[in-house]
């Protein structure tokens, strides 16, 4: 059962990662954010409703397209932006940027730009749970791209050989960058690569945050009771382009908007509604709540100094060596 | 002359080959319906079909061990990494493979594959999509190492290394692929091993590759507001490397920068001043100087980014110090 | 139906690896042959039954455990054992040595070292057979442990994506080194791994040369025909240690036992006199002739020159630049 | 002292440091139940059981990334790498994560890994086993590198490495493992960076290590019989690397050898000569020297391997080719 209050938070939460990355785009229009930068926007459901079944200590990582993760992690607002703009008040003091965000204190890992580069690090953090045997749980979010890449499958035979606490969240959106699902994977129902392993598979509609969060809420309790890990595949898909740079040129319109009119936050608008957890009236002042924090975020990433450049040789180690190269 | 872009020199260069031998072709992440992530592709799948330029799932390691495999029974793959980092993914495939092969089986098979490559930073992209890391390469026997500054060296080159009979990795830099320069209409090939003088001078010999040729000649025209006349010298191949071409620079001009944007710290860099200083010892008014990259994985913040990567500045401070 | 002249191929061929295999082992411990060598007693009838069902320019690749496979693919036994002695007259002018055979003339590959390592290559090797678009196919031969490994899910998932004619053969004797496969991979039953590719995978008694010869028949058949790829796990057992240096102490001597009672080359020896294609003397006669053919292949061997100095900067290239260092 | 051998030593290393340490595991290809490879692990997994000494499936990539993650959850893992050719498998994984996590978060992170690897070449183990690599982990910065040449520095930088809160690939040679040394009972510890001076001489600077510290003490006790005293420096971490001592020593022979048993074209070697020649431009008497392997995938051949592996003689030849 999911609680009228935890409905409202995420509904929140999708709202905001939505209205977030908006001024991301905004900012990267205006060259305050550069690098790659890819957009989460239409899949905001799925790390909201997979990230909201964990407890605050469980271990959440990802991909380069983590600023949902990030967000739904309680990672902080300005800290996103910041670290987006490139200053030193960033969450990795702007070393990072858009595909390594990482927020340890909240036990989010980040955050790493090479494809399918996260799987076995997600099942290490799965295996000092299982050493420690603490009941923590590991979440790990990835794309239908990664499954092909060869530390893909590395990481589910341990996970699955070790009985690991670690549940892999598949956010299949049909495409890595312009590459159909279709022409990269020879089986295009993910969840069923489980199989290779003997580990469970789910499918979800990652469009409907309280269906993701109802079998993760599901996944979880059998995961952290000991059941070893499973696959879950959240069929989603993403509005922009691969990364900012990208006119998706790929991609049919029809298609498109098909999945523009499912939309995972005007549906779960509808629902609230419906079952009168909100009236509109509240759903204008979250609007106004979030646009007040966005403007916040970007107004203490514009105001936020860069990083001295006496920072360019700190956190190579964390222990310096008198012989090491420094500012 | 024409001029084009250093990714049309490319495109021109897959597309002549591939039109002359049927053996010829592509694969990668995102080569065809999407043209590439830096337009180094376009076109191509319209002309050629998905036969010849194939799309590929993302498995670096795969994607090279396949084109291995193609290589060994006849064919001549020009396989595509969607940046050097990922290299890293199919680092077992490209050394223990590719460049040992034709080795350890004593000569029984040739290798006849181009692996396309784009190295460097300068566009924020951080620490996982900025590195080169060349010098890995060079320093591992079997397989060539190719990087051309200009759309001409470009073209020139890539059409010898896809008719090399051996492995060649093929490094390109992400903010070359839009600069603009003449190319003949006609065709032409560079011979790989042949360093190109990019500038005459007599003061002092600066070696620089890929994007840093740019940054080089920009610091010789500073250089040469003060009295103090530069040669540039592009090796345009790392593997094999116009050791000659150096040499009779730095035995004239006496003194020697090497100039590399990959770290410093065991670079190609390092390879060069001793080899200098090995042959040229006595010919040396001073030391041979490096200018790389900062030891660090590439940080995101542009300010720090800048900070990390060589330029002109760190040039022309580098040949001030060995000239006045 | 495989022919009784077929059959007695297959027996001298098993004979002749298992004996020439002997030969090695001696040669070994004399120091005639150095590094790592890797026996495949026990295993014969999997090399030999499944290449056997081969066309001559099929394509065959392996592993460092390849001694097996270079014999049955018809590689000369001089040229093995001038190899292993580190001879100019080794089918690799000396430079490969055990794990690295390879024979291009019959299409055989070798030969990597790099657990793994083999198989995008196998998978390649296929792409070029459906790129020209003649009707060869590719065996691709590997151990168990082989099949936990990154790259070995890349290559079955590009070959079943692309519809590669490639049969992926599975040795699976049950152990990786010291490490049995219960301790490695999350699903023992190698073939079923086939499943996470949409690929068929077929189980065979790789003790039995005849069962392996018809399932490969079959299968053979149908890759050519068209049908893609697939994958056969061939349950077999190494009577040797891993490597030379192996006391091998991981494994019960009960199970050794039980195993060596199903040596394939006795169990066909039986058959052939059961079935009256041979008898008694026709079967010490192919004994001696192949013992005539090691004998003269440790001669061989023995009186060929070591490679020249002068080839040390020889085959890093096959063009010469004059700046490559040489000899 | 008691001697034990180099392999000894570093089972006492990690059972100590796992006695006082219940974070400090170990995982790797056969080093439980068979005891490892080179017997380097043998006896562990009687003592710590299964958790804490733990056989893994082959695949590297996913040993060091779990590895990695179990680090960033507090752990203190001690991966091996079966030989360290096999790292190219894992190289995103040491380059792209392990070495860079720590920056790429911005100090978030702390990475306590030790990656232990054995390498080298002497016992025909031909191309994809005998390489010496350890020039790529020097080049990319983040993870530091360990390469000990005796029993004694075996045991003390192996648990000094372990203590780091900093990733540290720690090379290993399959050629020393069973070699005999000095090493006291109780517990100590070597600081990383700390050069030792494995013999003292005036006439020139040999710099090796791993193997080549023995081959350029051999070479040292010959050049002695002809009057030339080598000092002999083992710098026995290369990253942090003991420039002062090199430095130092440099100053007053006035003549410099390095020593390596990686391919030559780009080794560490060539930063050694590359910074000498800059630091002591006027006080070095003659070029500095490289004696390294043969740019060749090692071959099989007994012959032929020799040929290709630098060793004692060859660093007499160098050494006399700048004291003469
Ligand atoms: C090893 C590696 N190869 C290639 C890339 C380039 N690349 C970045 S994102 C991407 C597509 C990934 O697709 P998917 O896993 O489906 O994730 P999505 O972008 O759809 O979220 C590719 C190929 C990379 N970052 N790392
Ligand atoms: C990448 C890599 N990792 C580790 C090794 C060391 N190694 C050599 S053989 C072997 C076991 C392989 O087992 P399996 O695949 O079952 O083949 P088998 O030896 O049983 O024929 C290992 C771990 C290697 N050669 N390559
Ligand atoms: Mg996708
Ligand atoms: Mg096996």
């Amino acid at each position: 059962m999911i609680t009228p209050t935890a409905k409202i938070a995420m509904y929140r939460q999708m709202l905001l990662i939505r209205r977030l990355e908006e001024r991301v785009a905004e900012m990267y229009g205006e060259q305050q954010i550069g690098g790659f930068t890819h957009l989460y926007i239409g899949q905001e459901a799925v790390a909201v409703g997979a990230i909201s079944a964990l407890n605050h200590d469980d271990y959440v990582i990802g991909t380069y397209r983590d600023h949902g993760h990030f967000l739904a992690r309680g990672g902080d607002p300005n800290k996103f932006m910041a670290e987006l703009f490139g200053r030193d008040t960033g969450s990795c003091r702007g070393k990072g940027g858009s595909m390594h965000l990482a927020d340890v204190e909240h036990y989010f890992y980040g955050g790493t730009g090479i494809v399918g580069g996260s799987m076995p690090i997600a099942s290490g953090l799965a295996l000092a749970c299982s050493y420690r045997g603490d009941d923590r749980i590991v979440m790990s979010f990835f794309g239908d791209g990664a499954t092909n890449q060869g530390v893909w499958h590395e990481a589910l035979n341990f996970a699955k050989l070790w009985n690991l606490p670690v549940i892999f969240v598949c956010e299949n959106n049909f495409y890595g960058i312009g590459t159909g699902v279709r022409l990269s994977s020879a089986l295009t129902e993910v969840h069923k690569k489980a199989s290779g392993y003997g580990m469970p598979g789910y499918e979800v509609n990652g469009m409907d945050v309280l269906e993701v969060r109802r079998q993760c809420d599901e996944v979880v309790k059998m995961v952290r009771a000991g059941s070893g890990p499973a696959l879950i595949e959240a069929r989603c898909y993403r509005y922009q382009g691969h990364s900012m740079t990208d006119p998706g040129r790929y991609r049919a319109r029809a298609e498109e908007e098909l999945w523009r009119k499912r939309d995972p936050i005007p549906r779960l608008a509808k629902t609230l509604v419906a079952e009168r957890v909100v009236d509109e009236e509240r759903l204008r002042a979250l609007e106004q709540e979030v646009e007040r924090i966005c403007d916040e975020a970007v107004e203490f990433a514009a105001s936020s100094p860069e990083p001295p450049l006496s920072a360019l040789y700190d956190h190579v180690f964390s222990e310096r060596h008198p012989s090491d190269p420094h500012a | 002359m024409r001029e084009i872009r250093y990714y049309e020199a490319l495109i021109e260069a897959m597309a002549e080959e591939m039109r002359l031998d049927e053996n010829v072709f592509l694969m990668g992440e995102d080569i065809g319906l999407f043209g590439g992530t830096f337009r180094a592709t376009e076109g191509l799948m319209a002309e050629f079909g998905g036969r010849r330029v194939r799309d590929t799932p993302i498995a670096e390691a795969g994607i090279v061990g396949l084109a291995l495999g193609a290589a060994l029974a006849g064919l001549r793959p020009v396989p595509e990494l969607m940046t050097m980092n990922f290299a890293m993914v199919a680092m077992d495939q490209i050394i223990n493979h590719v460049a040992k092969m034709t080795y350890m089986f004593g000569g029984q098979c040739k290798i006849p594959i181009t692996i396309r490559a784009p190295g460097g930073g300068g566009t924020q992209k951080a620490a996982q999509h900025s590195h080169s890391i060349e010098s890995w390469f060079v320093n591992a026997p079997g397989i060539r190492v190719v990087i051309p500054s200009t759309p001409y060296d470009a073209k020139g080159l890539l059409k010898s290394s896809i008719r090399s009979d051996d492995p060649v990795l093929f490094i390109e830099h992400e903010m070359l692929y839009s600069i603009q320069g003449p190319v003949p209409e006609g065709e032409y090939l560079i011979p790989l091993g042949e360093a190109d003088v990019k500038r005459r001078g007599s003061d002092l010999t600066i070696v620089a590759w890929s994007k840093m040729v740019h940054e080089a000649l920009r610091a010789a025209e500073r250089l040469a507001e003060e009295g103090i006349e530069a040669e540039v010298i592009d090796p345009r191949s790392l593997d094999p490397f116009d050791w000659d071409a150096v040499y009779t620079s730095v035995a004239r001009t006496r003194r020697c920068v090497v100039v590399e944007e990959g770290w410093r710290t065991v670079g190609v860099g390092a390879e060069i001043a001793a080899r200098v200083q090995e042959h040229l010892f006595h010919e040396l008014d001073a030391p041979v100087q490096r200018v790389a990259a900062a030891d660090v994985p590439l940080p995101y913040a542009r300010n720090l980014e800048q900070a990390a990567l060589p330029g002109a500045d760190d040039i022309v401070r580098a040949a001030l110090k060995i000239t006045t």
